[in-house]
């Protein structure tokens, strides 16, 4: 980098430091919910399945314990069974041999009630799972996965899954030992630690720093370049920062929003913006007025007429000015819900096939040209429920909004963004700051009126975006179907020209939405799937309850004399291959 | 040579609301083996001559001008390497208060052995000797376990006769005695006041006897200073002070005494309140309460004059009367 | 020694005979004048003025706090209002960040077109804000919680502590054992329960009143203010009133046939004045701390009115490149406290004397 | 005397035990009260798994019931539970853990401001008025003045950045320099003003008048005779202040990335981490309670009329 | 100077004041401050209290005002006893207090005219503000102080002139009976005589009665028209004040008596003292028997064993000693 402050090379060549995030709340792979300790925990375990870079640079999915990735053969009831063969020579850190039994238990574990891990809900699409958490489950019950040798594993999935490899690479899909995790602590400590991946756990001291050191006995160790990864443990992104720039650090997962234009300007090598899966939106609470007092609105009507407003003033954001002058990290300006990186089975992008314009994708146009179109559109729609004032160009009678926002310096600057922009409207809007456990509980319970919100996908399918918005769904936070909501008979959808036997006019969101996406989850044809799955995200995005800002990105430094260094779409990197250019 | 003598002293505080003038041309000797009493109301300035002998005035107090002579050495500006020699060696002093001239934190043996150790080349042991011995000296029962304690362990009294030991541990020349027995009762006092008697008679050092009540110095003074705003009013032997004052504030304190002789009767006090040192008159400081005042003692301060071999006063009555051709003792 | 002494002491010939006259009363009172009357009070006053350092220091208070109240009726820019971003058109990022004098696109364009444009003294913020204004307007806010907070912190402090004080015994013992529950008690956690808690009932109470564009973050400092921070007072206050309450005067008091409230009212809380002036001059630092240590965690004033510590702690996300915006606030903060605390001491010093020997 | 002392200590343990009684009740119950629980996430998890895992720690019992398990855990078996966020870890070994590094941290930011300030006061209030006590003034009450995370930034920004002279992560070598740095110059400050206004007030006092009659002069007055009584206020402020800095400053912990338990402490509040904040709150009211105790107790020992009453 | 066929004003019987002591961690102690304790006065008399410093005088004064609650015995004013809260209230109008310490005393914070009639706002004792105002004025003058001091605060005066405030605002209510705890003590010789000057000149005028409280055997002799003398919370003799001044019967009173010291170096000089070996004890260990006896010189076994009865030995002098008749 050019860089105005001076940064030490790199000393110790087995040697990388990096910084992902704070001290992660577990390493027990099945417990595991967050990208940084995955990070980690990628490379300490191997899985049936693990993510490469290839030559174009692009991060692919490739065997790691199995053999090969096999594809599965679909059975007469519409289950669909794989069987892995493992690799031979593999074994834990401790020097004893990984066998099929290990896979089983641990899958058995990770998805069990006793663990109720915040993942568990990963292995709902293995035959089984239902039962495990049924109402009149004994504990006794188990996933359809069955170790018929020491080398073989036979596991059955309830129908076709699109990204089930990637599921193997996942970190809660790992394999762990019965009698390693009998002893409740035993991730929490490098003694107590065994693995089976390219790096065995050799320091831990809580808060400051995890150490993992490459394990010859792995089966290609060969391949490993890089001897320790310290993985430092900070939150701060201006210590992040300040490490990285006197050079004791090689990466850093964070950078202090207000840094970053001086950054790409003075580390242009370094930063590194990297595309990741997830959705930044504002959320409107369904339940929430927002006609005017006087309105005499009601029903069905009073509904589309809300949707409309809200569309509206989805389109008097300006989503080039919050990316480039507010997240500045390279994000994308998002006119859908899911997001950027998706991809449909012949490999295009779903959010580029989202909407019905030609010109533009997506549900509305977000080029910088659209924008004055897009507000003086707003502002004729709006006019419809709202009165006027020519002289001053505002409304007068919208009601006052509450915008909720937990702390953080990004989300806070968002929020100032929507208040100003519409205040220029007249449209009067509070923010609020929130601590984030209380966020979380104030937004889940509908007790707001709009919510800054975002949804990061765990795996690369729209599913992902789409079922959490079934009325019993516990992300539901623009409470579809509940509350108010719940009676309102606004909603219509017409399945039958796909052969299924679904058509309502002006039904409820559970008569309509929650049967799409059940229909959705079995259907096993990849192209009528998509579409329909478009056609949830149209009826999400037709009730304006989600206004689409930006898709994320991952922005990340790392030093320019790391090679051989890769992340995937999911956030998960990779520090195995690692050398340093001289 | 007398063994201390002070010439002129004149101390000021320099303080936010302007110069005290607390001691204002003091002068007298003191020889060796004496008592001398030094009386006055409060806030004339007793106390700051002593503190201006021993040179441990408060951060805003100066010897203005004037000498102080130690057996002929000059102690003013002499600084503080000659002080410290001085100081708890050759000159010595008990305060008022003893309740709190001790130093609440350290025993009382510290306390005692601290200038014994300072000013004699004894080591600690012997230095606990001499301590315990002049614990004994001042009437201290059981001192070798007090010297262990702590002066909030002590009676009033008690601590009072540590006071004494202290300063007579080194055998000074001078014991300057400020108000040594004001705080004290009257039983307590009358032992403290026999203590210092007998031990000067054994000693044999000079004493400065430092007090407002006029029995104390009855009892104790072989020589008289009456102080009035800072300066001298009137000086002389005890009997001449007492049976034949010649300054009208001498005369007006021996009558505001309540005593055998008024009992019965309305006693006669000096009318007015005290002088403000700030405001200090361009005469005679006492004048404005003076009954007798003539139009003079307004104007202009009187110098001290003698009346006999060994008494002397500063009141223009006496210059009144020896005008109107009378004598001043009558 | 003569035997005369007369003779040769004085020269008697220098005085005239109307000299040894009596002089009259009058003519005595003449020399003794009273003192001007003055009040404790006044003398007070008198010892402040003399101290320069605690002058120069109000002064300074008193120029900010005017600062902060009027400044931003004549402003021409205002606080939240976000200079690139105009109704209808794409936002003009080029308002974002301005350094101290620069100015945005259009306005440059208008100055080419011979406007007079007022200059944006300490730049813009990240969200093209005026930051003068901010800064200002932070003032105003840090201020408002310092003086608020610490009347609050005064009067729970006061009542308390001389209810303790004054009456002793089983009161006094139960109240300090609270005191003692309340300074180990998490704070952090009381203010997360607070907010969250005094939300819902705030802001409905709140609603369309002034203090609304505050928050009900602000509003439940306050009152976390009120509930854990009054201890130090109280005690201070108590430990003052035991003290006084040995004093003569309150005994001369009852022995008149005054009761507690008479002597608390009368003879207690005016001799406590000054000690209660003093240590709510030191308050106000102290709540002024406490409001920007909150605004780092995120518990501050609502967005997007600014605090001096919301500020700070803002722009330590940039601080390397925009240094001067954190320095700015951070020098405002420790003037104030600063002079605070000088004027203070200086109070103390002219107030009570007794601790400034 | 001595069983007097015993006796006293023993009736203030008894006291601390029931203020940390106290405090115990008060937290559990607004801790409970606070909105949002340990189990959530940016992803909700479903509601049988919720529901799991709170009956996995016991949280679905009645909150009376679940007080009276934890009091009684924590008394009879010392047993603080398990840290509900961090997976598999016991809240006492995460507390010892941050202990270490704050304890360290706190305690030599202590004593460095104990010994600084007491010497800085101390010839303060010998120079009294003179440039030298009137720069030592200023600068202290500018230190007073300045909130620890600008002052903390500062340092960064100047030794670490700038200078590069010292690490910017409190776990490396030397990391520990700027954090106790900032740390101390607060107290060390406020003990600076503490110890020269009280030693004015003890040089002011009849014993050293005493003293110097003795023919005890200058710095032997000082440091002989007022040091001790003058160090009383200074022992006031002190014991609170070294239990309040040996639990962790979360601002000089963030900003330095010490690993201590003042972060912990914070990050166990905004996660719900309920035995955490429990055991926390349990560690961090008994120090204060001690520290007040040995602070009453040192101010016996340095001065004898304190009767321990 | 006789009071004989004077009617008795206070009377005091077998009064007891105990305070209770924390000694150790849990236990208290009663400290006897004043034990056992009778006398009274009668209607424009002055009774001198005198004895050593913490033998209890201040503690008697306050007792008898109610200042404290007495531990037990009675107190008559005016031949009714003070019993009730009702007693209290209006007996304050009638018995008034003189503190030791003008400059504690008086509450920096008020003016001398506030100060003053705060008895008067306590109680109500006026309609008018001018009602008011008038009654400053005369209380000032009473006391000597002048009309335009009436605005300025108690700081700005000396020790005597503040000694007169006090005393002014005594006399606020037009008692009968003033309590006067040392009020001369803090005082200057010349000053003091102004005070103890215009206390006789007020009882004349306003016919009061005393109870003055002091050391200073001179003051006391010189004011009192009988004196009584207290040892560690007991009485241990009453008599005219001649008498005791000239006959004092208890070893006590004796080497009271003799340890004044006298303004005169002649007689001072010839004076025979008896000082008093030893200190004080502790009233919370007080000796058993007669307090007395470890400084006594004809102390014997039998003092150890009781106290000595508190009985009149000549007409009006009350002593309290084993060996009253054998050692004089
Ligand atoms: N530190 C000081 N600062 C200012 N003025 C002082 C100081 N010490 C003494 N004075 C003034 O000096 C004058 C003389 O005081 P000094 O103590 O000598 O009186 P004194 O005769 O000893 O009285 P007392 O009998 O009360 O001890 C007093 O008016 C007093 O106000
Ligand atoms: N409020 C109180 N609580 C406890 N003990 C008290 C109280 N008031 C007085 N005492 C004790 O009672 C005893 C008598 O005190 P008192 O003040 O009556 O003595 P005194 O004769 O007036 O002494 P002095 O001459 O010093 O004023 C003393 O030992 C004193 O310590
Ligand atoms: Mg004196
Ligand atoms: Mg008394």
């Amino acid at each position: 980098g050019c860089s105005g402050a001076s940064k030490s090379s790199v000393t110790n060549k087995d040697e990388i430091n990096v910084c992902l995030g704070s001290e992660p709340q577990t390493l027990d792979p099945a417990l595991n919910s967050a990208v940084d300790s995955g990070t980690v925990l990628a490379h300490l375990f191997s899985g049936l399945a693990k993510w490469e870079q290839d030559d174009s640079g692009k991060a692919v999915l490739v065997a790691d314990a199995a053999e090969e990735l096999v594809d599965g053969v679909e059975n007469a009831d519409g289950t669909v069974t794989y069987t892995y063969t493992l690799k031979d020579g593999l074994t834990w850190s401790d020097g004893v041999a990984v066998t099929a039994k290990d896979f089983e238990f641990a899958w058995n574990r990770a998805a069990s009630v006793a663990l109720a891990a915040d993942y568990g809900y990963m292995f709902d699409v293995i035959d089984g799972y239902d039962e495990v958490w049924a109402d009149d489950a004994t504990g006794n019950e188990k996933l359809n996965v069955k170790a018929t040798d020491d080398k073989t594993l036979v596991v059955t999935l309830s129908n076709a899954v699109p990204y089930w490899n990637e599921l193997l690479a996942f970190p809660c899909y790992y394999p762990v030992r019965e009698d390693v995790v009998a002893n409740e602590s035993w991730a929490t400590d490098p003694s107590t630690y065994v693995s089976n991946g390219a790096y065995t756990l050799t320091g831990w001291s809580h808060n400051s720093l995890i150490t993992v050191t490459k394990n010859d006995n792995y089966i290609d160790a060969s391949e490993v370049t890089m001897k320790t990864i310290n993985f430092y443990l900070s939150d701060d992104a201006n210590n992040q920062l300040t490490n990285f720039q006197n050079g004791s650090w090689q990466l850093i997962d964070d950078v202090p929003t207000n840094e970053i234009e001086n950054l790409k300007t003075n580390y242009a090598d370094e930063f590194v913006v990297a595309g990741q899966l997830g959705t930044y939106y504002v959320c409107w609470n369904i339940n929430e007025e927002l006609l005017p007092s006087t309105s005499t609105l009601t029903g069905t009507e009073k509904t589309e007429a809300e949707a409309e407003i809200r569309n509206a003033f989805s389109l008097l954001l300006d989503r080039n000015y919050v990316v480039e002058g507010i997240a500045q990290g390279g994000q994308v300006p998002a006119s859908s819900f899911v997001a950027m990186g998706i991809t449909e089975a012949d490999g295009s992008e779903f959010y580029q096939n989202a909407g019905d314009s030609d010109s533009y994708d997506g549900y509305f146009d977000t080029s910088a040209d659209a924008y004055s179109d897009n507000c003086a559109a707003a502002v004729e729609t709006l006019k419809k429920y709202y009165t006027y004032d020519e002289s001053t160009k505002k409304f007068t009678d919208v009601p006052t909004l509450t915008y909720l926002y937990n702390t953080s310096e990004g989300h806070k600057a968002i929020g100032e963004y929507v208040q100003s922009t519409l205040a220029n409207y007249g449209v009067n809007i509070q923010l609020e700051n929130q601590e984030w456990a209380t966020f979380l509980t104030t937004r889940k319970s509908g007790d707001y009126s709009i919510a800054r919100n975002g949804w990061l996908a765990d795996y690369n399918d729209p599913i992902t975006f789409l079922d959490m918005w079934t009325t019993a769904s516990g992300n539901n936070d623009v409470q579809f179907g509940k509350g108010d909501n719940a009676d309102v008979k606004a909603y219509s959808l017409d399945l039958t020209s796909y052969g299924y036997d679904l058509n309502v006019t002006n039904g409820t969101w559970a008569e309509t939405y929650d049967e799409l996406i059940t229909i959705i989850k079995s259907c096993t044809d990849d192209t009528v799937r998509y579409e329909l799955m478009h056609k949830a995200e149209d009826m999400l995005m037709s009730t304006g309850c989600i206004t689409p800002l930006y898709f994320y990105t991952d922005l990340y430094m790392v030093d320019d004399s790391v090679e051989g260094f890769f992340s995937t779409p999911l956030g998960f990197k990779y520090f195995m291959y690692v050398t340093y250019a001289d | 040579m007398s063994l201390l003598e002070v010439k002129d002293l004149h101390t000021s505080f320099f303080t936010d609301a302007g110069e005290v003038k607390a001691v204002n041309g003091v002068s007298f000797n003191l020889d060796e083996g004496k008592v001398l009493g030094i009386v006055g109301e409060s806030g004339s300035g007793k106390s700051v001559t002593a503190y201006s002998i021993m040179q441990i005035l408060a951060g805003a107090g100066k010897i203005v001008s004037g000498s102080i002579k130690f057996r002929g050495q000059e102690l003013v500006n002499s600084g503080e390497s000659v002080m410290k020699t001085i100081r708890g060696n050759k000159i010595s002093i008990i305060f008022q208060d003893p309740m709190t001239s001790l130093n609440p934190t350290y025993t009382i043996g510290k306390q005692l052995m601290e200038a014994i150790l300072l000013h004699t080349d004894r080591n600690k042991e012997q230095a606990r000797e001499r301590a315990i011995e002049m614990l004994q000296l001042v009437n201290v029962n059981e001192p070798e376990k007090r010297m262990k304690q702590y002066p909030h362990e002590f009676s009033g009294g008690m601590r009072q006769r540590v006071m004494i030991a202290m300063a007579l541990a080194c055998e000074p020349d001078i014991l300057i005695a400020d108000e040594p027995t004001t705080a004290l009762d009257v039983t307590i006092q009358a032992q403290i006041l026999e203590l210092m008697q007998n031990i000067q008679k054994k000693l044999g050092m000079a004493i400065i006897m430092i007090t407002h009540d006029l029995g104390v110095v009855a009892q104790m003074c072989d020589e008289v200073i009456v102080m009035y705003a800072g300066s001298i009013c009137e000086q002389g032997t005890a009997d001449a002070i007492f049976y034949n004052p010649c300054h009208e504030y001498t005369k007006g304190l021996i009558r505001s005494i309540p005593t055998d002789a008024n009992s019965g009767q309305r006693l006669k006090p000096i009318s007015g309140t005290p002088i403000d040192l700030l405001n200090m008159p361009k005469g005679c400081a006492f004048a404005p309460r003076c009954e007798q005042a003539l139009k003079i003692c307004l104007r202009e301060k009187c110098q001290r004059m003698q009346i006999d071999a060994d008494h002397q006063a500063a009141c223009w009555m006496n210059v009144k009367k020896l005008k109107e051709g009378g004598a001043i003792n009558e | 020694m003569s035997k005369n002494p007369f003779n040769n002491q004085i020269d008697m010939e220098n005085y005239m005979a109307d000299d040894f006259e009596t002089a009259t009363e009058d003519e005595k009172s003449y020399i003794v004048q009273m003192r001007p009357a003055s009040t404790f009070f006044k003398d007070g006053v008198k010892r402040l003025l003399k101290n320069k350092v605690a002058t120069v220091c109000f002064f300074i208070i008193v120029i900010i706090t005017l600062a902060a109240i009027f400044l931003p009726m004549v402003w021409p820019y205002s606080y939240d209002t976000m200079l690139g971003n105009t109704p209808g058109q794409a936002v003009d990022s080029s308002y974002n960040n301005l350094k101290p004098f620069e100015y945005g696109k259009t306005e440059l364009a208008r100055i080419d077109a011979g406007e007079k444009i007022f200059p944006h003294i300490f730049g813009t913020d990240s969200q093209g804000r005026d930051y003068f204004i901010r800064v200002v307007y932070g003032t105003r806010i840090s201020l408002a919680v310092g003086f608020f907070a610490s009347i609050i912190v005064l009067i729970i402090g006061l009542t308390i502590g001389s209810i303790s004080g004054y009456f002793g015994g089983k009161i006094d013992m139960i109240i300090m054992r609270i005191v003692d529950i309340i300074y180990s008690l998490p704070d952090t956690l009381m203010v997360i329960l607070l907010s969250s808690v005094l939300k819902v009932t705030l802001s409905t109470a709140l609603e369309g009143t002034p203090l609304e564009k505050l928050g009900s973050n602000m509003i439940s400092l306050f009152i976390v203010f009120g509930l854990l921070y009054w201890v130090s007072m109280a005690r201070l206050i108590r430990g003052q009133i035991l003290s006084l309450r040995e004093q003569e005067y309150v005994l001369a008091s009852k022995a008149a046939g005054a009761k507690g409230k008479w002597v608390i009212l009368k003879h207690l809380l005016p001799n406590c004045i000054s000690l209660v002036i003093i240590s709510t001059a030191l308050q106000i630092p102290s709540a002024i701390f406490t409001e920007s240590y909150l605004s780092f965690l995120g518990l501050g004033v609502n967005a997007p009115m600014p605090s001096l510590g919301s500020l700070a702690s803002d722009a330590l996300n940039g601080i390397s490149s925009y240094a001067y915006r954190m320095v700015i606030p951070a020098v405002v903060i420790s003037l104030i406290v600063l002079s605070l605390n000088l004027f203070g001491d200086g109070l103390r010093d002219a107030f009570d004397p007794k601790l400034n020997k | 005397m001595n069983s007097k002392t015993l006796l006293y200590i023993l009736k203030r343990l008894l006291l601390a035990v029931v203020t940390v009684w106290v405090v115990i009740t008060v937290t559990f119950f607004v801790m409970h009260a606070v909105p949002g629980g340990p189990f959530q996430g940016e992803k909700s998890m479903t509601e049988a798994a919720q529901a799991a895992l709170e009956a996995k720690y016991g949280l679905d019992k009645p909150l009376a019931t679940q007080y009276v398990t934890y009091l009684k855990d924590v008394v009879t078996k010392f047993d603080f539970g398990p840290s509900l966020k961090q997976k598999g870890r016991e809240v006492v070994d995460i507390i010892a853990d941050g202990l270490k590094t704050s304890a360290r941290l706190g305690l030599e930011a202590a004593f460095i401001a104990l010994i600084i300030g007491v010497v800085l006061g101390s010839v303060a209030a010998l120079k009294r008025n003179s440039i030298f006590d009137r720069i030592i003034m200023v600068i202290t009450t500018a230190f007073v003045s300045m909130p620890s995370f600008i002052m903390g930034t500062l340092l960064l920004t100047i030794f670490s950045i700038k200078l590069g002279l010292f690490p910017a992560n409190g776990a490396a070598t030397n990391g520990l320099v700027l954090p106790v740095v900032t740390l101390s110059l607060y107290p060390m400050a406020y003990i600076t003003r503490l110890t020269r206004s009280s030693m004015l007030d003890v040089l002011g006092q009849d014993y050293i008048r005493t003293a110097r009659a003795k023919g005890v002069s200058g710095v032997k007055i000082i440091f002989g005779h007022a040091l001790k009584n003058s160090l009383i206020p200074v022992i006031t402020y002190f014991g609170p202040m070294l239990a309040g800095i040996v639990t962790g400053s979360l601002v000089v912990e963030q900003i330095f990335a010490v690993p201590g338990i003042g972060r912990a402490f914070v990050s166990s509040i905004t996660n719900r981490d309920y035995t955490m904040i429990m055991g926390t709150t349990i560690v961090l009211a008994t120090l204060i309670v001690i520290m007040n105790l040995v602070s009453d107790i040192l101010y016996k020992i340095v001065d004898p009329r304190i009767n321990l009453d | 100077m006789s009071n004989e066929n004077k009617k008795t004003l206070v009377e005091v019987k077998h009064l007891k004041e105990y305070f209770n002591i924390n000694v150790g961690a849990f236990k208290t102690k009663p400290l006897k401050a004043v034990d056992d304790v009778s006398f009274s006065i009668k209607e424009g008399e002055t009774l001198g209290l005198v004895g050593e410093s913490g033998c209890g005088k201040t503690t008697v004064g306050r007792t008898i005002l109610n200042l404290y609650k007495p531990t037990s015995g009675e107190i008559w004013f005016d031949g009714k006893e003070i019993k009730t809260k009702k007693d209290i209230k209006e007996f304050r109008k009638d018995a008034t207090m003189v503190f030791q310490d003008p400059y504690s005393s008086l509450n920096p914070r008020m003016t001398v005219s506030d100060i003053i009639a705060e008895p008067l706002d306590i109680h109500k004792m006026y309609k008018t503000k001018q009602e008011r105002q008038d009654r400053i004025l005369e209380l000032m003058s009473y006391v000597g102080l002048n009309s335009e001091h009436a605005s300025r605060y108690a700081h700005e005066f000396s020790g005597g002139q503040r000694q007169r405030i006090g005393i002014a605002r005594s006399l606020a209510v037009d008692p009968k009976f003033i309590v006067c705890d040392e009020p001369v003590s803090a005082l200057d010789v010349s000053i003091q005589a102004q005070v103890i000057n215009m206390f006789e000149e007020l009882q004349d005028k306003l016919n009061l009665t005393y109870l003055f409280i002091a050391h200073d055997l001179l003051v006391v002799r010189h004011i009192s028209d009988r004196i009584a003398v207290m040892y560690l919370g007991k009485m241990v003799e009453l008599a005219d004040a001649d008498e005791i001044y000239k006959r004092p019967l208890h070893p006590y009173s004796k080497s009271l008596m003799s340890a004044v010291p006298i303004p005169d170096p002649k007689i001072a000089r010839e004076n025979q003292r008896i000082v008093l070996s030893g200190d004080i004890p502790s009233p919370l260990n007080a000796p058993s028997g007669c307090p007395f006896r470890t400084r006594c010189p004809h102390a014997t076994a039998a003092c150890a064993e009781s106290m000595p009865e508190f009985k009149e030995v000549s007409k009006g002098h009350f002593v309290a000693c084993h060996r009253v008749g054998e050692i004089n």
